[in-house]
């Protein structure tokens, strides 16, 4: 097994974090659920990695393995999860336990529901705080204002009180990032942090997370289904599909030579704001795979328009992430690369840019 | 928060009115259509001895000629503002909540009522502290060992227990412990507690457990189910992302949030219960309210069933706002508007 | 500690003496002179006889009765009771086995003196009698409590004798209606004597002066139907407290004057008198010796009664008291098809004596299977069997076939049977006719009433029990004596003219006005052998008309509490007598 | 969380998902259910009870004595302790357990008592399925009307809820139970019994339907394929009849197989307060489970008695509950629990 890492990583050094086949597998009464299923990559500390794929990719799953909120009785997890020198995946769960929070640290989608709504969010970044840190109550309440300041909420003395139904969306994800922020985590997963918010906050959001990352100097993994995110903060970017890392690269590779069909599929879906809305979508057809019954061969070979192109192996052969031209770039996808890159250049780039 | 508490209050008494028409309808307004008269309702409460006239007199006594809504408008009027009751040789001041004078036994009702409640409340009291104690902590661990041998056991035991006639077990309990063993009371004598706590507890045990018994049952699995839904809500998730310890997460963010509904299912139960627990109180004789309201209706006691199905209904209204007022407090999100 | 014992002495009745000797209530300490307690030896004669005075007896009920008011109670254990705290003109005699049914002056001097043909009575007080409050008893007190029973509006509970036979002005009110009602049919010459004045003449009245509406009331103390919470004593002894439904306590009354009542021994220095225990519970603190006495006297629950009736350690501690009461079944000569005496005939043949018996817990807790109406305790009783059940009791198939043939109804008919529904041996007793008559092709249908309307609206009311489409041609029934005589058995249920239009009378199918005239003719019969004869009499002749099924005459298995003294069976009352008893010292 | 998969996805063509698709709801839930030990044994015993209930003449014919024949030989009950049954059977101390008689004899009178708990199925059964019947249709019409209008409607029939959760219904039961007429509707002794008892336990139980149901409508109304319907000029009834009622089938179904053991308790709780069926006329067996406990409950000293009445009632609900979650998670496997 060759080790998949960043493009950017120097192979001579121990990266920040490392994935080495990682796999997250949930035993149902329906089957077995193949939610991750042999994941690489690897991230150093400032730079930001964004997942991208659909509902269902096993990105969300990934996320919360590397965090370990998974254990022996509910999930099998095999691989090897590297973080600044530790492996995480064969530690106790107390070790795993006391790095959460505080070495990484999680902002999740839709804020609503992720924080509890019966404490104020002062309550919950306190908590947050002094799991991690011995001080008294005081020192953490300040800790707290000081941060909800950071992020940008007006008079934060007071809203620290307030509960989360109280705070409006935006600043509810700005509580969430606080919150996060509590214990200034070297690594810091973002799940979706904008799905539930209107663009304009979108965007402040986006801002205050750059801004931040800069400041605290942290790994950012950046998991989110809309490329248009990605763009703007990522330096990598995966794609996930069916639990498998199917395209793999830097933003600037995967946004200006993207080689797997669903890469294009997805950059298809992104909304631009100098398009208009009927012209600039192009969705993938089909639905994403059950992740009990993925499809054989090619997972994505269903919705594949290229299927046919691959002479049968679609659906037979998993495909391997192989490494495409020089710049580290690997895709999943049986087509020849240069086919690949001649669909892309011919028919659909120009179908993206152009004003059909 | 104020207009609340008045709007809900005045929305308990609209429903306390409407029992209160309700059961003077069924008891009093039901047989007149069957047939009777108000001699023959008189006649349940004068001696076997009397004749037509004496039957007359106390039916006029009683107010039974005259027109239903009159005798109601009496009955509520009582409720009210107190009444006054002629014992023979002077008249009684019956100060208001006046729920009338026994037909039978010419006992002020309220003082009746008030002497049950004290059996009852011991009943419920108790009953409730075990079942909620052990239903809750075996639903948390049901749900947290979900699948494990302790989880199945456990929801196998809870759907027998909410699937046993409480008289069944109590009769058993009786046979096993009390007549074969030896070791708890033979149906229950009330000793009230200040008189001989140990007293009280022995005479109360076998109720205690027979009631907590269907209720711990029922309780473990709405605990189980609470907790399997709040385990998997997002702040669950957070809780554990934030780096907390896993009894952390569970007390204080899980189980929080899961007895919430908890809380709620138990004041109106013991709301309800505080009306007279019918069926366990039957079967050991135990003389609170139930057995109270049971014996009322046998005897026909118009007074007596009057004032007992308010009381009940008054526990179940009561608990309902209490309920109402005490989710407000737990769950910040309700406003009471 | 008092529980220990209570559930040892439960478990074995062996240890149960020693445990209750050892960790009991402290005021029975061993007893010099052990009795040797045997089965029925309380029966016919005093079981531990004793003069010691002291110690508190301890009785207990499961539920309570009417009243402790004498104006206002008809419970035979509320009268065997309240002559602890009150004292009527004539009582029965307390003595053991069939002397306690003769009657003894005890207010009065000596039993009533009639005239004018047994249309008056008079009786002369004795002297130096005292009210708890010290207050000499004047006749004028007897006078005004018996005006005040007769107010049924505002006391209830109880019989109509005075009412009935009283020779009362058609105006007269009663005291509640007019403090100032006064009436000359009862008449107190002097502050010693009372006078009463009938409609009729009645050889019997001493059994009215014996009944407990002549325990004297203070007019000023009486408070209507709250007089039961503080009743004014004459007795021996006083209420000490009083709480309704709960219990009460009597304490010594000291204007109660030894020497103006030859009668009471009155030996224990206190009651605790428990209402609303547990019935089982009563019974193992009667067998635990934490209780004395059950004071209900109806015998001890199915619970307990195989373990006293197998245990003889336990056994030792029973009686089995016969009490002046019949169940039986009326038989309503005014549902088709039974207005045919033939019919009623097959009723009488075809019903299985032995199951009726067992409906009411079989021989010692339910009684002796009866062949005819008044019980065998009843002087005058002479044995008969009119309709016999075959040799073993259980129905004779062949006579009642023969019956029906009679009646014109070979193969049987269809027929209602009503039953108080909360009392589980009438139940049992419907239940067994329907068996039993469904061997002759009798088809019972069974319905049950609640017990507070069955007398007042269903089987006691004419216009239901007869009614075509209602019709209950079989009633479940029962009767127990006021007082052990024949009047006292038998007028109110095969008198004729005590059914009422209105409903509420015990008499729910005898009809015949042969009976109504030997009634008459035994009331005005100042010879009481001779008016025994007519009683026997009058209880064949119903017999004879087949409306009446005798059940079984009534006995219980009662318990006597350990360390009670001088204990025997009151035949009058059918229970222990409590005015005799002592506690253990 | 890791399973879910946008099924509602209109483009779904492709074979593999297609296949899991196909099947309908019920096929979906059949496998599920079949899967599910517990419930299917509780299927298999409701099946087996109606079965007993349904041949009850031709089982006892085989195994028994008629029902309410009395066995009083002093061969079989010992008069000298009371008509208690002769012999014992393992714990079962005068039970009269025999060959000829498998679960005893009563005391005093000697009845088979399997014939009777046999026969006890019928009426136990009966009430319970029609009752049930009642409270679905009332409790579900009023649900959805209160569900799909809203507004005054919804508040109407939402305060008759409350107020009907309010009342002592075991109470009120007794009472109407107890002033019930000879005759009535061409009926008459248990027939009526029967009517008036299916009736009251249905009718004191529609509200708990009615929410369930009221709840469902409301989710469903803001469902597209009603926006859809309504946009294409349908009307109420048409929408409700053809749109929503086919969504509410499976939760109705669910929560009636629940509603049936509750049925079965309140039944048998009436006939142990002694205002159920009543034997009257012979041959027509009136005999109940509740019935024979409140008999029991006199003689607990002998415990065969108690328990197989109580068992029998035990195993009925038991069955009917396991069946019922079953059901449950099988149509709705969202709730697993």
């Amino acid at each position: 097994m060759n080790t998949v890492i960043s493009p950017r990583q120097d192979p001579t050094k121990t990266p920040f974090l490392e994935l080495r086949d990682l796999k997250i597998h949930f035993p149902t009464d329906d089957g077995l659920v193949k939610s991750v299923d042999g994941l690489s990559f690897s991230l150093e500390r400032g730079k930001t990695l964004g997942i991208v794929g659909e509902s269902g990719s096993g990105k969300s799953v990934s996320s919360l393995g590397i965090l370990g909120i998974y254990h022996r009785r509910n999930a099998t997890m095999s691989g090897e999860i590297w973080l600044d020198g530790q492996e995480l995946v064969s530690a106790s769960q107390d070790t795993v336990r006391g790095l959460r929070g505080k070495r990484m640290a999680m902002i999740f989608q839709d804020p609503l529901s992720a924080m509890h709504p019966y404490y104020t969010v002062g309550a919950q970044i306190i908590e947050a705080y002094r799991v991690h840190n011995k001080v008294s109550k005081k020192v953490a309440r300040k800790h707290a204002i000081d941060l909800l300041a950071r992020v940008g909420i007006p008079q934060p003395d007071k809203r620290v009180d307030d509960y989360p139904h109280q705070f409006s969306g935006g600043m509810r994800q700005r509580a969430m990032i606080a919150m996060a922020l509590s214990c200034d985590p070297e690594l810091l997963i973002a799940d979706e942090p904008t799905t539930a918010l209107d663009v304009t906050v979108q965007a402040q959001i986006l801002d205050l997370m750059r801004d931040l990352q800069r400041e605290f100097n942290s790994a950012l993994i950046i998991i989110t289904h809309d490329l248009g995110v990605t763009a703007e903060l990522a330096d990598d970017v995966l794609v996930m599909y069916g639990g498998k890392c199917i395209e793999y690269g830097t933003a600037t590779e995967i946004f200006e030579n993207p080689e797997h069909p669903y890469t294009w599929g997805l950059l298809g879906s992104m909304p631009r704001l100098d398009q208009a809305v009927t012209e600039r979508l192009l969705p993938i057809k089909g639905t994403p795979p059950s992740l009990i019954n993925v499809p054989p061969g090619c997972a994505f070979h269903p919705r594949c328009a290229y299927a046919e192109q691959t002479g049968g192996l679609d659906r037979t052969v998993v495909p391997e992430l192989q490494l495409t031209g020089t710049s580290g770039h690997r895709v999943r996808c049986h087509l020849p690369a240069h086919t690949r890159q001649e669909i892309w250049r011919n028919e659909i780039k120009p179908n993206l840019e152009g004003v059909a | 928060m104020v207009t609340y508490i008045i709007r809900r209050t005045l929305g308990a008494l609209l429903i306390l009115f409407v029992v209160s028409l309700a059961t003077f309808l069924i008891f009093f307004g039901l047989p007149r259509l069957a047939g009777a008269t108000p001699e023959t309702f008189a006649a349940r409460y004068v001696g076997k001895t009397a004749d037509a006239q004496t039957q007359q007199m106390y039916a006029e006594k009683l107010g039974f000629y005259d027109p239903l809504y009159e005798q109601y408008g009496r009955w509520i009027g009582a409720v009210f503002t107190g009444t006054e009751y002629d014992y023979g040789t002077g008249v009684e001041q019956c100060e208001a909540p006046c729920f009338g004078y026994s037909f039978r036994t010419n006992q002020p009702v309220w003082e009746d009522l008030l002497d049950r409640l004290p059996v009852t409340g011991s009943l419920a009291l108790g009953a409730s502290i075990i079942w909620l104690l052990t239903g809750v902590a075996v639903g948390v661990l049901s749900a947290l060992r979900r699948g494990s041998f302790f989880d199945r056991a456990a929801m196998t035991g809870a759907l027998a227990g909410v699937s046993l006639p409480p008289y069944f077990t109590g009769l058993m309990f009786l046979y096993f412990f009390s007549y074969k063993m030896g070791v708890t009371a033979p149906g229950a004598s009330y000793t009230p507690f200040a008189d001989d706590p140990a007293e009280w507890a022995y005479n109360l045990i076998l109720p205690w457990i027979t009631l907590a018994l269907l209720n711990a049952a029922a309780y473990a699995r709405f605990t189980r189910a609470g907790m399997l839904d709040t385990m998997g809500e997002d702040f669950v998730r957070t809780a554990r992302a934030k780096g907390l310890t896993e009894g952390v997460v569970v007390t204080k963010h899980g189980l929080r949030a899961a007895l919430t509904p908890i809380i709620t299912i138990f004041g109106m139960d013991v709301g309800l219960l505080l009306g007279g627990a019918i069926l366990t109180e039957s079967t050991f004789s135990l003389k609170g309210l139930g057995y109270f309201a049971i014996d009322a209706i046998g005897k026909q006691d118009f007074p007596q069933i009057m004032g007992v199905t308010m009381f009940a209904a008054f526990f179940v209204v009561v608990a309902n706002l209490i309920v109402d007022l005490l989710y407000a407090v737990v769950d910040p999100r309700v406003r009471l508007s | 500690m008092r529980n220990k014992g209570r559930v040892l002495a439960a478990t074995t009745a062996v240890f149960a003496l020693a445990v209750t000797a050892a960790c009991g209530t402290g005021d029975d300490t061993p007893k010099p002179t052990e009795v040797k307690p045997e089965f029925n030896a309380a029966l016919t004669a005093v079981f531990n006889p004793s003069d010691k005075k002291g110690g508190t007896l301890k009785m207990a009920i499961s539920s309570d009765w009417d009243s402790v008011d004498p104006g206002d109670t008809y419970y035979g254990l509320s009268w065997n009771l309240l002559r602890l705290y009150g004292r009527s003109l004539v009582m029965f005699k307390p003595a053991a086995g069939s002397a306690s049914s003769e009657l003894v002056p005890d207010l009065a001097e000596s039993l009533g003196v009639p005239s004018d043909g047994g249309k008056t009575w008079t009786y002369k007080l004795r002297a130096g009698v005292k009210f708890e409050d010290g207050t000499p008893i004047t006749s004028k007190d007897v006078k005004y409590a018996v005006m005040r029973s007769m107010d049924k509006e505002v006391l209830v509970n109880g019989y109509t004798y005075f009412n009935d036979f009283l020779d009362l002005e058609a105006t007269y009110k009663g005291p509640f209606k007019d403090k100032a009602a006064d009436t000359k049919a009862i008449e107190t010459p002097d502050d010693q004597t009372i006078v009463f004045h009938l409609k009729q003449a009645f050889g019997g009245f001493d059994y009215f002066a014996m009944l407990p509406a002549t325990v004297p009331v203070p007019a000023k103390a009486d408070t209507g139907v709250k007089y039961k919470e503080h009743v004014v004593a004459s007795g021996p002894y006083m209420f000490d407290k009083y709480e309704a439904g709960k219990g009460f306590t009597l304490k010594r009354n000291p204007n109660w004057d030894p020497a103006t009542d030859p009668n009471r021994k009155a030996l224990p220095d206190a009651y605790d008198v428990k209402i609303g225990l547990n019935a089982d519970d009563i019974d193992n603190q009667l067998i635990s010796g934490d209780l004395h006495v059950d004071i209900a006297g109806t015998g001890v629950q199915p619970a307990a009664l195989p373990k006293v009736l197998q245990d003889p350690a336990l056994k030792a501690y029973a009686d089995n008291p016969a009490v002046a009461r019949l169940w039986y079944t009326s038989i309503n000569p005014k549902v088709a098809p039974l207005d045919n005496i033939e019919c009623r005939k097959a009723v009488m043949y075809a019903m299985d004596r032995t199951s009726y018996q067992a409906a009411f817990g079989g021989e010692f807790a339910g009684g002796q299977i009866a062949t005819s109406i008044m019980p065998p305790q009843i002087p005058g009783y002479a044995p008969t069997n009119v309709f016999p059940a075959g040799a073993d009791n259980k129905g004779d198939v062949e006579k009642a076939k023969a019956a029906l043939t009679a009646c014109g109804k070979p193969d049987g008919f269809e027929v209602t049977m009503g039953f108080r529904a909360e009392r589980p041996k009438e139940k049992a007793t419907a239940e067994a006719f329907q068996q039993a008559l469904a061997k002759v092709g009798i088809k019972v249908t069974i319905k049950g009433f609640p017990v507070g309307d069955y007398f007042s609206l269903y089987a006691g009311k004419p216009s239901y029990r007869n009614s075509p489409t209602t019709g209950l041609g079989l009633m479940t029934n029962g009767w127990g004596a006021d007082w052990n005589d024949g009047y006292g058995f038998l007028s109110q249920i095969v008198d004729s003219r005590v059914i009422r239009d209105s409903g509420g009378s015990s008499n729910l199918s005898v009809m015949i006005p042969e009976v109504d005239q030997l009634i008459d003719q035994a009331l005005a019969e100042t010879d009481v052998k001779k008016r025994e004869a007519l009683w026997a009499q009058i209880d064949k002749r119903v017999m004879e008309e087949a409306v009446i099924l005798p059940g079984v005459w009534s006995k219980a298995l009662t318990l006597r509490g350990k360390g009670v003294t001088n204990v025997f069976v009151n035949e009058a009352f059918g229970q222990y007598d409590y005015l005799s008893m002592g506690v253990a010292q | 969380m890791a399973t879910s998969t946008d099924t509602s996805a209109p483009e779904a063509t492709q074979a593999p998902v297609k296949a899991i698709e196909g099947r309908s709801l019920g096929r979906i839930a059949w496998t599920r259910l079949k899967r599910d030990k517990a419930a299917m044994t509780g299927g298999v015993v409701v099946i087996l009870l109606i079965l007993m209930a349904v041949f009850a003449p031709l089982i006892v014919g085989w195994l028994g004595h008629p029902p309410n024949e009395f066995h009083q030989d002093n061969t079989l009950l010992a008069p000298e302790l009371g008509g208690l049954p002769r012999g014992d059977f393992l714990f079962f101390e005068n039970s009269g357990i025999s060959g000829d008689f498998l679960f005893g004899l009563e005391p005093q009178n000697g009845r088979d008592l399997f014939s009777e708990i046999v026969y006890g199925a019928r009426v136990s059964l009966l009430i319970a399925f029609l009752a049930t019947l009642v409270s679905v249709v009332i409790g579900s019409t009023l649900g959805v009307i209160a569900g799909f209008f809203g507004g005054f409607v919804d508040t109407v029939i939402s305060r008759l809820m409350d107020i009907f959760l309010a009342f002592p219904l075991l109470l009120f039961a007794i009472a109407l139970v107890g002033v019930l007429p000879d005759r009535a509707f061409g009926l008459s002794g248990n027939s009526l019994r029967i009517a008036l008892l299916i009736f009251i336990i249905g009718f004191f139980n529609w509200p708990y339907m009615a929410r369930i149901v009221r709840g469902q409508t409301l989710s469903l109304r803001e469902r597209e394929f009603v926006d859809a319907a309504r946009s294409l000029g349908a009307r109420g009834p048409y929408i409700i009849v053809k749109e929503m009622l086919p969504n509410l089938v499976a939760p109705i179904l669910v929560y009636a197989t629940l509603l049936i053991p509750t049925n079965v308790l309140f039944e048998a709780a009436l006939s142990f307060l002694g205002v159920g069926v009543q034997r009257q006329v012979v041959g027509e067996p009136g005999v109940t489970w509740g019935g024979l406990l409140a008999d029991a409950a006199r003689n607990y000293t002998v415990p065969h008695f108690m328990f197989f009445p109580g068992m029998a009632i035990f195993i009925t609900v038991l069955a009917f509950n396991l069946f019922g979650d079953g059901l449950r998670d099988a149509l709705d496997p969202k709730s697993k629990r």
